[in-house]
């Protein structure tokens, strides 16, 4: 056998977990072999893994952080309560042994986009794979330019990372705007889709760059209204989501056309989606 | 005969009552296969004989859904042989299918044929050569006799001894290749998402092993308890040739024997098995 | 040209089944035809590449078994590992040990041929698929040309032939007597050393009766079609069953799970398995959350085609079909791929 | 208890107004009953499917025992007039395709019937003893 099995995950143990929405939580791994936690320790914003419950099955997950210097890297994930995978994630206790591989995907360009102003748009759970490009352009700050943080979820109790938020609003040169999409009782702040508030936001696309991840419908209307907003379709990035079974281009499960979201993705620009032969809704 | 369809079908999607017909065509390479007709210039293209033995019913629960929300159902027509009817009586009695969205071409079944030309065996023991329902029916009803079924097949493996039956059913069942066409060509089998394709795998996993497949077609057979008409989709499409009529007719012997009398798709009336007792019953195997 | 007489052929299988795992097509099921059925696949007994033990057991006979040859590299179903708790409470995995040496005997050239689009599936790419590497690696080939194209049999048009040498490691060509030898790589010729062939001058070779071969669309003509009515009425008569997936060389999609059995001992054991799947599935395509892009029939029928002449193509670099015509044989309503691939080629390219 | 050691594992599937209170009554009453029963409470015996009968079996059982109220005397009116249809046609189907007839039993217990319970629950444990193990290709295999 090959030294390298893709299908065998590394082992991993449930460091810490958190409440992040109704029905959310962030997991907290960590590798136990040293040396596969040397092999895995750099994965950039956008890329994702496959997390494992041991006898139950695996599902893939975007990254919500990025390599932590001082904190060892520690793998975060934020999942939804939705299937059998995710059922039994949830229930995991601390210190479960849990398998990790990965990290597998493309990622955000965050190089390439030295210098420019960024807006991150951000739905519900599809927040998750943009808090890496956050604190990636936070610990980076003076690389770029003006950054706009749009986050929305249908209501209030689906708003993730919120304990984050007041961080990320005292960043210098940061605006942050968060919205739900129907009025709730005790929430003050603002009401509408998305695409509202960011067409109020009115984000200005001159050398800029949106970065954008939610339900496929909300991708698709923000890409309508950024570009309603003069931004091209060289200028948004969004990353896409898919049943897969491998991670590798090998299951067939994730294709879209020709393109394959795991191997060719998950982050695509949006003139690339144009071109798909295949609708991702 | 077949002018007849051919003329029924023209006057019906001509008039509009029908977005499409259903019937049957010789494909280029001279294979019968179902056929979907909109255009009425089209309909020379339907033929009926002895090799139309694909029942057509099985199509009618997908297009008995709007195509998009909000849109109207379309109204369909169907070529229905006497046992494609009692299927179409079954999604009826169950509300799968609307009655009116459906005219019913009946056809008089003269009993459909082997590729060598010698009678399907199901057709030997048919007693019905003429559909219980149908809007119109073509054809005469034919001068073939018809046979009160002795299912002389399922007596055959009754009489087998208990470990030749595993053994043969084992044998059978192990070249299954769980491609569900034995499912998909039912027209009685419509869950949206089947128990054996759940993905938390609660009673089945994806394994092809022995103790899945059996699992599968017991349960497949068993959901079908009162509601098969005994049309031998199942078997006919099967690509390992397995005989899964004889799970299926087995019971259908059984539901007869012991609840009175019931065929299913010969009445209103659904499955005995979700039923309550109404005292005709034989059941027996109490102790 | 090298030689081998029947006999002499029988006894080196005989002495292969002995010391290797032999694979050979080999009749399997009732012999009786079932009475009563148009079904091609109740008409007696199928022919299926199995494990055989010797000469006696192999069909000589057949058109093209009834499963490709991808069952013996890509099982129907494998254990990826097994999940065992160690002394210290911790996870261990263990992963499926190595296959013993294997000869593949009497693989059609058309299946052989199939393999070389998994491999640039499984293999072509890092990472490489562990598993089917090792399958690959530990068996040798040895092809049986086909005599001549069998109905619904395409290969010709897809550039493919029924006696072509270029993905088996020993092909066979039936001659008067016995059999015409070509051994083509070095893998072949490792295992030709105990064949005892023959060399006999000036042997002729049959010329197998080819099918009328047809062109291919081209890729604009694949590009132009996509969202075309067409697809609509192609699916109007699909069932959304799997059998063409199931049945083909080059199809490899799979599904992997956890599944926890209780052995009659009462051991529990946890493994990671991996399962042929298919995209006709209705759920194939669903994601968390239930969005499926692939919800209507026709999308998921329109796949497989697009799959094997557009996708392959031009994310492997490999031609995705390779014409045995098992699809066409086995397609229940009678959806041919011949007749799609002729429909689209007759169309004007945008 | 027997010469060759083979315990039966048995799984009965108890309904929770009449049977599983039936047993309640024979384990107060200090009744003597095989430790082989597994029981499984169900709301009532119809709920009891074949899914349920034949997953038992794969998983590790051999035998089953549906045990209901008495056919008039449903919690719900008519849940078991489902179960006495269902119950005797799987168990035929189960024959026809190989399996002991006698791996499948269904019965009434109503919530006093604690010495039948004993009695139903002690003679199926017997005679199932008396078949064997199931037939192990059926099982889940390696």
């Amino acid at each position: 056998m090959s030294e390298v099995n893709p299908m065998r995950p590394y082992l991993g143990t449930l460091v810490g977990t958190k409440p992040l929405a109704t029905g959310i939580r962030l997991f907290q791994v960590e590798l136990n072999d040293p040396e596969e936690r040397e092999k895995f320790s750099v994965w950039r914003p956008g890329q994702f893994l496959f997390f494992s419950v041991l006898g139950v099955g695996e599902a893939p997950f975007g990254f919500a952080n990025i390599p932590d210097p001082q904190r060892g890297p520690v793998i975060e994930v934020a999942i939804n309560k939705v299937g059998h995978v995710t059922r039994a994630i949830h229930a995991l206790p601390l210190g479960a042994t849990v398998g990790i591989r990965g990290p597998l995907g493309n990622y955000f360009p965050l190089e390439e986009l030295k210098g420019q102003n960024i807006v991150v748009l951000g739905g519900g759970i599809g927040g998750a794979p943009l808090r890496p490009v956050i604190q990636y352009i936070l610990r980076h700050r003076d690389d770029y330019g003006h950054l706009t943080i749009i986050w929305a979820a249908r209501s209030p109790d689906l708003l993730v990372f919120t304990d984050e938020y007041d961080e990320w609003r005292s960043a210098p040169d940061t605006e942050m705007h968060v919205t739900i999409d129907r009025p709730a009782e005790g929430w003050t702040g603002n009401v509408g889709l998305i695409t509202e508030i960011l067409e109020k936001v009115a984000p200005s696309p001159e050398n800029a760059t949106a970065i954008t991840c939610g339900p496929p419908i909300m991708i698709y209307f923000v890409g309508k209204t950024l570009g309603k907003l003069g931004f091209s379709e060289d200028q948004m990035l969004t990353t896409l989501e898919a049943r897969m079974h491998c991670g590798i281009g090998k299951c067939g499960r994730c294709n879209l056309g020709e393109k394959l979201v795991c191997k060719d993705g998950p982050v695509f620009w949006q003139s690339e989606i144009s071109t798909f032969l295949e609708s991702f809704l | 005969m077949i002018e007849d369809i051919r003329a029924l079908a023209r006057e019906l999607l001509e008039k509009g009552a029908v977005e499409c017909v259903i019937g049957y065509e010789v494909g280029p390479t001279g294979r019968v296969r179902p056929a979907f007709v909109y255009e009425p210039g089209e309909v020379e293209r339907l033929i009926f004989d002895g090799r139309c033995d694909q029942n057509l019913v099985t199509y009618l629960t997908r297009r008995n859904k709007p195509r998009k929300k909000g849109e109207e159902v379309p109204t369909t027509a169907v070529v229905v042989k006497p046992c494609d009817a009692r299927s179409l009586r079954v999604l009826l009695n169950e509300h799968q299918v609307q009655r009116d969205k459906v005219y019913i071409i009946g056809v008089a079944c003269p009993g459909m044929q082997n590729a060598d030309g010698t009678p399907e065996l199901r057709c030997t023991r048919c007693d019905q050569r003429v559909p219980l329902l149908y809007d119109a029916l073509c054809g005469e009803p034919p001068e073939v006799p018809t046979v009160r079924d002795a299912y002389e097949d399922v007596q055959q493996i009754e009489a087998l001894p208990l470990e030749e039956r595993l053994a043969y059913w084992l044998g059978e069942l192990d070249r299954c290749i769980r491609c569900y066409a034995c499912r998909q060509a039912c027209p009685t089998c419509f869950c949206s998402v089947c128990e054996a394709e759940r993905d938390d795998s609660l009673w089945v996993g994806i394994a092809d092993r022995i103790p899945e497949k059996a699992f599968f077609h017991i349960i497949r057979a068993f959901h079908q308890a009162g509601r098969c008409t005994e049309c031998n989709a199942c078997e006919a499409v099967c690509p390992m040739g397995i005989p899964l009529s004889l799970i299926n007719r087995k019971i259908a012997k059984d539901v007869a024997q012991m609840m009175g009398g019931y065929r299913a798709g010969e009445s209103d009336e659904p499955t005995p098995l979700v039923t309550m007792l109404t005292g005709e019953e034989a059941i027996d195997e109490i102790h | 040209m090298k030689f081998i007489e029947i006999r002499a052929l029988h006894e080196w299988l005989d002495r292969l089944a002995q010391e290797m795992t032999l694979i050979a097509p080999t009749a399997v099921g009732p012999q009786e035809k079932a009475p009563g059925s148009r079904n091609p696949a109740a008409q007696g007994q199928q022919v299926f590449y199995r494990q055989v033990e010797g000469a006696a057991q192999i069909a000589w006979d057949f058109t093209r078994t009834a499963l490709s040859a991808r069952e013996h590299f890509m099982p129907k179903t494998e254990t990826l590992f097994t999940i065992e708790t160690g002394p210290d409470g911790k996870a261990v995995l263990h992963e499926t040990k190595l296959e013993q040496p294997r000869v593949f005997f009497g693989i059609r050239p058309c299946d052989a041929r199939g393999l070389r689009v998994l491999d640039a599936v499984m293999l072509g790419q890092e990472p490489a698929d562990v598993y089917y590497a090792q399958r690959r690696e530990n068996t040798t080939l040895v092809g049986l040309a086909c005599p001549q194209m069998w109905e619904d049999c395409f290969c010709n048009s897809v550039g493919g032939a029924p006696d072509a040498a270029d993905d088996v490691d020993i092909l066979l060509i039936q001659v008067e007597g016995g059999f015409a030898v070509q051994v083509v790589t070095e893998k072949g010729e490792r295992l030709a050393t105990g064949m005892g062939l023959q060399e006999v001058e000036g042997l002729e070779l049959p010329q197998p009766k080819l099918n009328e071969q047809f062109a291919l669309p081209t890729q604009q003509q694949w590009l132009a079609s996509f969202n075309d009515v067409y697809w609509q009425r192609v699916g109007d008569r699909c069932l959304s069953c799997r059998i063409c997936s199931y049945v083909c060389p080059t199809c490899r999609c799979f599904d992997v799970r956890d599944e926890t059995v209780v052995t009659p001992q009462g051991e529990r054991i946890v493994r990671r398995v991996r399962a042929w799947d298919s995209c006709q599935g209705v759920n194939y395509r669903v994601q968390a959350g239930g969005a499926n892009p692939r919800a209507n029939l026709e999308q998921r029928l329109r796949n497989r085609f697009y799959c094997k002449y557009y996708y392959v193509p031009i994310d492997y670099a490999a031609d995705g079909c390779v014409g045995c015509g098992r699809c066409v044989t086995a397609c229940p309503v009678n959806i041919d791929i011949r007749e799609v691939l002729q429909d689209l080629a007759r169309r004007e390219p945008a | 208890m027997s010469g060759d050691g083979f315990e039966p594992r048995i799984v009965a599937f108890l309904c929770n107004w009449c049977s599983y209170a039936g047993a309640d009554t024979a384990g107060v009453s200090r009744l003597e009953l095989p430790p082989n029963i597994l029981p499984v409470r169900v709301m009532c015996s119809g709920r009891v499917s074949a899914e349920m009968v034949l997953k038992a079996l794969l998983s590790g059982a051999d035998g089953v025992l549906v045990l209901g109220c008495h056919i008039g005397d449903c919690h719900y009116g008519s849940g078991n007039h489902r179960t006495v249809k269902r119950i005797p046609l799987l168990r035929r189907l189960m024959t026809y395709m190989g399996i002991e007839p006698d791996r499948l039993r269904l019965d009434w217990v109503s919530g006093a019937e604690a010495g039948r319970f004993a009695k139903i629950t002690t003679e199926f444990v017997e005679a199932v003893r008396a078949l064997g193990p199931l037939s192990l290709p059926l099982r889940e295999e390696l």
